[in-house]
């Protein structure tokens, strides 16, 4: 094995660190390794597509070109990030409290839901602020019911929320198929398996002449108002508290069970509004696959970011980019769609592989 | 142009998620829909960054976005060796991307498109839709054309956007024709995925086919629910072919898999989209298969021309076999198909050109109401909302 | 000779039954016995191997139905399996580490029983232990180890008596802080139970029915050997659990239905027995810790204000003579010693009229012990209401006013520390609690 | 055959696509390590067993490569998790979008080759039993395989010592080390033959059951077993009634429409999981919580 593991880290301290002279010293040698990790994820990938006879470096170089510096791909990138942004805060929310969120998927689909009945049956006929409205609180109302059921199955039953909201996912995407299959048809959709679109007044306007629309930046006002949430207030510092000893928590009279339940209901609220961004912003109908496994790289966006929250949204941005950037390996390499989940994939595996020297160090 | 009559070489179409779509209302509308854009011609775009001159004016790279794999044998491949044949006969650069889902994906694709040079696109998944048509609407200076769409406002349509799309189901009745003739047990099986208005149009037509040459005729009925699980497809194949079916046919993105469990038990087999008889060179009857290149070649040239705004592919456009431009046609006939078997069936292609329809009255539904009342050739709009399975079909539409 | 390895003793015979019992809840004993036995074979054959258990069980006097589930046995029964095992495994010499910790009276008799059984078939015995009972009942020799080294060197138990042997284990005479104070005068009680009771905790006994009062300005002393229900008698009095039956009274003030708290606003303060169980969060630093506990008694819900809490818990800590470290250091990070004296400044910091505490000098050196001592009486002479309970003896008729002592749940006695001693106690302590 | 025969017989084909995947899932789970990437390792040997089949001309052979194709997932994610002390979710997910997009690149060759697939073998007298015989005796061999591992599983796992050293290792590995094993290469074994299964009922789809392979054609079966071995209370014989009711779920929604009886898809389609759903909290409501320890570990812990 190997022996890296093994060096110890000056101990970090919180808060201020006044009275800890080590936490100005860089470690390189953990820099080292952090970094060796991540390149050596990004060779592999590198070997994959060389397999597929293309180049390495060529990839790399078409992934940045048409990711980040294409004629409008940023804006894409960003309007991407959304729901995989949102996704992956529902996650990280119910993580402080100690509880493991694996219903995004699910969460998003209802979100997704509940917006777009809101929008084609409710609010067709309202000024489009008060349809977004309509259509935001209903999408998080139905993402917070979706992940509250799990919620309260784990606080009053101890039901396994892991697995719970692992399922409800299954059942959200059946729901979703049952509805557009058949009550929530479009009708004015040759019956192709999909609701009506939202009307034109729904839909959320794109913002200064670019692609990017106000889904992207309620997101940003949201990702920063959970940071806020989590760093700068009491209910975040409790959250924390529960989810590293119930038993202190409980015993500091926090009311353990209702918080528990509070991260989840935030979480679900989260990703039900990712999941009404992306219709309202982007997808504008529910359609089969239309959340296109967002949820579950949210939840990789999250650990990729470590639940904190700014790092998760810049997490979900380089997934984000990643899926975006692969259009040019299409056009330039022929290389199949589905390659970018391999890269998505080992970029996770670089902090998974150095789990265990984060684990050590403490 | 044969471009893609070749891919009858291997044939399994799959991924068909989202091309084969309002079709049928698209025919219903079309005729309207044409004299809205005429009107349109006249206001040629201005806002956003365009250029002053006609959408895809003088294009010399165009773009393909398929939502399977360009080497599916099936939906996808009819589209890139379409796109490929095309292409070189108008001496453009294409750019093809492929297995791309129907998601903001979409957009980028377009988008890196369009920074590559594209001035023409072709969006051939029915689920690119909204973002094919928002894509227009910012980029008026590019012409894309959505493959199956349908554009119904609100307000006019762009200038540089249009759908096109094929009839199916008169194809499909040819090989209800066939399927009708030939089996043993008067018993013919149907897999599809969902109950569609077009898979609906499918199996009425393809039952109505089949009484053509067998009144006895009946076809059973298997709803999937995914248009490509293959487990669910082969627990269905078995299903009808222990309930004595011993031809099947299907509507789903994939067909291969439809087309062993038939091979394995002995039935024969009437493809869709695709010609597919090498898979099963004894048992394949006849089916649809789509033929692009014609259509891809005729919008990019009207683009090119820089008269792509106000022409009929700046609307919805669908080919029939009354206008002779129907790009789905019937594929190749199998060994069963005898030749006098084969002349009837062409005899009655024959008919559909010069106007005649399968779903000409008295046609009554299984559930014993009237759909098309006696002597009543139904509109196109009416062929869309039929919501029964003719009488012979065994199996019932859900209801909404 | 050095053993590497547990496999390595194994051949040597040398079997360990370990405090914290290793065997696999979720087995049955049969499982948990051939997981230790290579010579069954790789074939496992279930009625052959709950028939070797049966033999053994019988042989050595260890009664245990081999196809129980372990989860489903006593603290006792768990160290029979255990004994079992390494019996089972061939081992000649045993060693025990504080083997009567987690055992009431009679399964005490019960294991030296089985210890005597097997001493006179001739197998060797380690017992460590920290108990005077233990050496007098059932050692022939002793040795004594302090700080990692050996101060008495394999000695006859019965050539010293009781004052060498603790003068050997704690080194010097400790001279006691020893309450000099009278009894206080009757007055309303700070803190009354009545009919008490609670299911147990995990291995403990639990609560049935306890009544118990104690005034302010008075040290009530709880004693009993672990697991008869002072876990729960501090849980119910923190607020923490819930009983099941009966009532608690704070200040005059029912306290049905309250939750910590409003215990803690009541006035009681808890200092839990197992910190890392109870008390530190992972992650947070001490000044957040103090900020945690600090808002327990602010009327405005989920305020936790760090900086202030910081400078409060240090001034406490300069004030009462606890030496903790910075503020700003995570507190999981800490050695016991550091955590119970960052838990102990929180609790004497605080307006409390009810003090809660469990085994607060575990883990503390000498100085530290001292200090918290003197503590807790400056407490009591403030007029606070002190529930002190702790397995020593000794610390209890030092500090204590009145001791109670629990057995099986039940208070078997309150007597006046004044006119007892630690003989009566024991006798209290393994009382018939019937 | 009748149509609850036709059902039935159905059901226990596609259910053993569920079967060997659920199999594999309790066995690691019995070691305490939950692999999510179970679709993942389907997929990736469904793919190479029909790679293999369509270069080979042996199915038999492709089937053991789609278990070493699987078994290679599953290695990479013990290792992970138990080497390098991952998030086993979080591993697990990797797994899945690993195998999702290797297999998409490396299978695109294969979307339209044609292979032999494993033969229907009828066993001779057994096959002729009136009822039974079509139901249970008509089939591929992989699903005989089925019906001989699962009392293999149970007999590994409580009557032998590997089997009770396995199950330990899932509830204390600190009891295991003491009794002088690794827990950890245990663990990584244990995973490893668990993902081979899986990777062993990819192949029963590709090339047992519907014979083609397609993208992403598992198609969610693989987290289906994960639920299975929840609902089956990580026994063997309940991983069987589980996998062949989900089978037989499949099965009769094709067989009572071939009838003409319309059912609700969907309604079929969400019901193992609200199913699983209600099981998981009766036995929550029991109390007796009969997860491994490790497995609970696993599903509290987040990184």
């Amino acid at each position: 094995m190997s022996t890296t593991a093994q060096h110890t880290l000056p101990e970090r301290a919180p808060g201020s660190g006044r009275r800890n002279a080590g936490l100005a010293r860089v470690d390189w040698r953990r820099v080292a390794i952090v970094l060796g990790a991540y390149f050596g994820c990004l060779i592999l990938f590198g070997a994959v597509v060389a397999l597929k006879g293309a180049s390495p470096t060529g990839v790399y170089n078409s992934l940045i070109h048409s990711a980040l510096l294409g004629d409008g791909s940023l804006s894409e990138v960003i309007v991407r990030a959304v729901p995989i942004a949102l996704a992956a805060l529902a996650v990280s929310v119910p993580a402080k409290a100690g509880l493991v969120n694996v219903g995004g998927e699910g969460q998003l689909i209802v979100g997704a839901i509940a917006a777009s009945g809101i929008g084609v049956f409710i609010s067709g006929g309202l000024p489009g602020p008060v349809g977004w409205v309509l259509m935001a609180v209903g999408g998080m109302a139905a993402g917070a019911l979706w992940a509250g059921i799990p919620a309260v199955l784990r606080t009053g039953l101890s039901a396994n929320e892991a697995v719970t909201t692992l399922l409800m996912n299954f059942v959200a995407n059946d729901l979703m198929l049952y509805l557009i299959y058949q009550p929530w048809k479009d009708p004015t959709g040759g019956g192709q398996p999909q609701s009506s679109p939202l009307p034109g007044g729904d839909v959320l306007p794109s913002i200064l002449g670019s692609t990017i629309n106000l889904a992207a930046v309620v997101a940003l006002v949201v990702a920063i108002g959970v940071w806020g949430l989590l760093k700068r207030t009491g209910f975040g510092f409790a959250l924390r508290v529960v989810g590293g000893n119930q038993k202190a928590a409980h015993r500091a009279g926090l009311p353990v069970n209702r918080l528990m339940v509070s991260s989840m209901l935030v979480g679900g609220a989260l990703a039900g509004l990712g999941g009404m961004l992306n219709l309202a912003g982007s997808q504008i109908q529910l359609v089969p696959g239309g959340t296109a496994t967002y949820g579950y790289i949210g939840f990789l966006a999250a650990f990729l970011g470590r639940h904190d929250p700014l790092k998760v949204v810049l997490a979900a941005l380089v997934f984000s980019a990643i899926a975006i950037g692969n259009s040019g390996l299409e056009l330039n390499y022929g290389l199949d769609g589905s390659v970018v989940d391999v890269l998505l994939a080992l970029l996770v595996v670089a902090p998974l592989w150095l789990s265990r020297n984060r684990k050590e160090a403490f | 142009m044969h471009a893609s009559t070749s891919a009858g070489r291997e044939a399994r179409a799959r991924r068909l998620k989202s091309h084969a779509v309002r079709a049928v209302a698209a025919l219903a509308v079309a005729g309207l829909a044409a004299g809205c854009s005429s009107a349109s011609s006249s206001s040629a775009p201005s806002t956003g960054g365009g250029s002053s001159s006609a959408p895809g004016k003088g294009a010399s790279t165009v773009g393909f976005i398929m939502v399977g794999e360009e080497n599916d044998q099936g939906y996808n491949q009819a589209v890139y060796t379409a796109a490929q044949a095309a292409s070189k006969d108008l001496g453009v650069k294409p750019l093809l991307a492929a297995n791309v889902p129907e998601t903001t994906q979409v957009t980028a694709t377009m988008q890196a498109m369009v920074n590559e040079g594209a001035k023409v696109i072709f969006a051939t998944s029915y689920g690119y839709y909204p973002f094919a048509l928002a894509f227009a609407k910012s980029h008026p200076s590019i012409v894309i054309v959505h493959q199956g769409g349908l554009f119904t406002g609100p307000g006019k349509i762009p200038a540089n956007f249009g759908t096109y799309w094929g009839e199916a189901f008169e194809p499909v009745s040819l090989g209800g024709m066939a399927a009708g003739a030939t089996t043993k047990s008067d018993k013919l099986g149907f897999v599809y995925a969902f109950p569609i208005a077009q898979t609906i149009d499918n199996i009425d037509a393809f039952e109505l086919g089949a009484q053509l040459t067998n009144p006895k005729a009946v076809t059973y009925t298997e709803a999937t629910s995914e248009w490509c699980d293959p487990l669910k497809q082969k627990t269905a194949a078995a299903a009808l072919l222990s309930q004595g079916a011993d031809v099947l046919s299907q509507h789903q993105d994939c067909q291969s898999t439809v087309i062993e469990a038939a091979k394995a038990g002995g039935a024969s087999v009437v493809g869709y989209h695709y010609d597919a008889s090498d898979l099963d060179p004894t048992g394949w009857l006849t089916g649809s298969a789509w033929q692009w290149a014609p259509v891809y070649e005729s919008i990019a040239k009207t683009a090119i021309a820089g008269s792509f705004t106000g022409s009929r592919y700046n609307a919805n456009w669908v080919g029939t076999f009354q206008a002779d431009d129907n790009p789905l046609g019937l594929a190749s006939f199998g060994p069963k198909v005898d030749a006098s078997l084969q002349s009837r069936i062409t005899a009655k292609l024959a008919t559909y050109k010069t106007g005649a329809s399968i779903f000409k009255g008295p046609i009554t539904c299984n559930n014993g109401k009237t759909l098309v009342p006696a002597g009543v050739t139904p509109t196109y709009a009416q062929i869309n909302a039929f919501d029964c399975f003719v009488k012979g079909v065994v199996g019932t539409v859900p209801k909404s | 000779m050095t053993v590497g390895s547990p496999l390595a003793a194994r051949d040597l015979e040398l079997g360990m039954v370990f405090q914290d019992l290793r065997l696999v809840p979720a087995f049955t004993v049969w499982e948990n016995v051939a997981l230790h036995l290579r010579e069954t074979g790789r074939i496992l054959r279930p009625r052959q191997l709950q028939q070797v258990v049966r033999d053994a069980s019988e042989r050595y006097g260890l009664a245990v139905d081999p196809g129980a589930r372990v989860s489903d046995l006593s603290i006792g029964e768990w160290q029979r399996v255990e004994l079992l095992k390494v019996l089972l495994a061939g081992a000649r010499v045993l060693i025990l580490d504080e083997p009567t910790s987690v055992l009431t009276p009679q399964e005490v008799d019960g294991l030296f029983a089985v210890l005597r059984r097997l001493r006179e078939d001739g197998a060797g015995i380690v017992i460590i232990t920290h108990k005077m009972r233990d050496v007098r009942e059932i050692a022939d020799r002793v040795t004594v180890l302090r700080a990692g080294r050996v101060v008495v060197g394999d000695r006859l138990a019965s050539s010293m008596t009781d004052d060498e042997l603790v003068q050997a284990m704690v080194g010097e005479s400790v001279v006691p802080v020893i309450n000099q104070q009278p009894s206080p005068p009757e007055t309303t009680p700070a803190i009354e139970l009545r009919d008490v009771a609670l299911a147990g905790i995990g291995e403990g006994s639990g609560l049935r029915g306890l009544d118990l009062t104690v005034a302010p300005g008075e040290i009530l002393g709880v004693a009993g050997v672990a697991g008869n229900g002072q876990r729960e008698l501090a849980d119910l009095i923190a607020g923490a659990l819930a009983p099941d039956r009966g009532e608690i009274v704070v200040g005059g003030k029912s306290m049905t239905g309250s939750g910590p708290k409003a215990f803690r606003r009541a006035g009681v303060v808890n200092v839990v027995g197992d910190p890392v169980r109870d008390f530190v969060v992972p992650g947070l630093s001490v000044g957040e810790h103090a900020a945690l506990w600090g808002s327990m008694t602010s009327r405005r819900r989920l305020r936790f204000d760090v900086g202030a809490a910081a400078t409060a818990i240090t001034a406490d800590a300069d004030r009462s003579g606890l030496d903790i470290v910075a503020p700003t250091r995570r507190l999981a990070l800490l050695s016991g010693g550091n955590i119970q004296r960052v838990l102990l400044t929180l609790a004497f910091s605080e307006d409390a009229t009810v003090l809660v505490v469990s085994y607060p000098t575990r883990g503390l050196d000498v100085r530290t012990t001292e200090t918290t001592r003197s503590l807790l009486l400056a407490a009591r002479d403030a007029g606070r209401a002190v529930v002190l309970i702790s397995e020593d003896l000794d610390e209890l008729l030092a500090l204590s006013d009145r001791i109670a002592v629990l057995a099986h749940g039940r208070c078997t006695g309150v007597v006046e520390r004044r006119s007892t001693d630690r003989r009566a106690l024991g006798h209290l302590m393994t009382a018939d609690a019937a | 055959m009748n149509g609850l025969q036709q059902a039935l017989a159905g059901g226990v084909e596609s259910g053993t696509v569920i079967l060997f995947p659920a199999l594999g899932e309790l066995i690691g789970e019995r070691a305490g390590i939950v692999n999510l990437g179970s679709e993942g390792c389907m997929l990736a040997g469904a793919l190479a067993a029909y790679a293999l089949t369509a270069e080979t001309g042996s199915p038999v052979l492709g089937v053991f490569v789609g278990a070493a194709a699987g078994a290679l997932i599953g290695m990479a994610h013990a290792y992970l998790v138990v080497r390098r002390r991952a998030d086993q979710l979080a591993s697990g997910l990797v797994m899945w979008f690993l195998a999702v997009g290797l297999t998409a690149v490396l299978g695109a060759a294969f979307v339209s080759r044609t292979a032999t697939p494993l033969e229907v073998v009828k066993i001779p007298l057994l096959g002729s039993i009136p009822g039974l015989g079509p139901i249970l005796f008509d089939h591929d061999p992989l699903v005989y395989l089925g019906y001989a591992l699962v009392p293999l599983v149970w007999w590994i796992l409580f009557r032998t010592r590997a089997g009770l050293v396995l199950r330990a290792t899932g509830e204390r590995p600190e009891v295991v080390a003491v009794a002088g094993r690794r827990p950890e290469l245990i663990q990584i074994a244990a995973v490893s033959i668990g993902a081979a299964l899986a990777g062993v009922g990819g192949a029963q789809l590709s090339v047992g059951y519907v014979d083609n392979w397609f993208d992403d054609m598992t198609n969610g079966y693989g987290f289906v077993a994960v639920a299975v071995v929840l609902f089956a209370a990580w026994r063997p014989l309940w991983v069987l009634f589980g996998s062949y009711l989900f089978g037989v779920a499949l099965a009769s929604a094709s067989v009572l429409q071939a009838h003409g009886v319309a059912v609700n898809q969907y309604l079929l389609d969400a019901l193992p999981y609200l199913v699983t759903i209600v099981v998981l909290v009766a036995v929550a409501r029991r109390g007796s919580n009969q997860a491994p320890e490790g497995v609970t570990r696993a599903l509290t812990n987040t990184s």
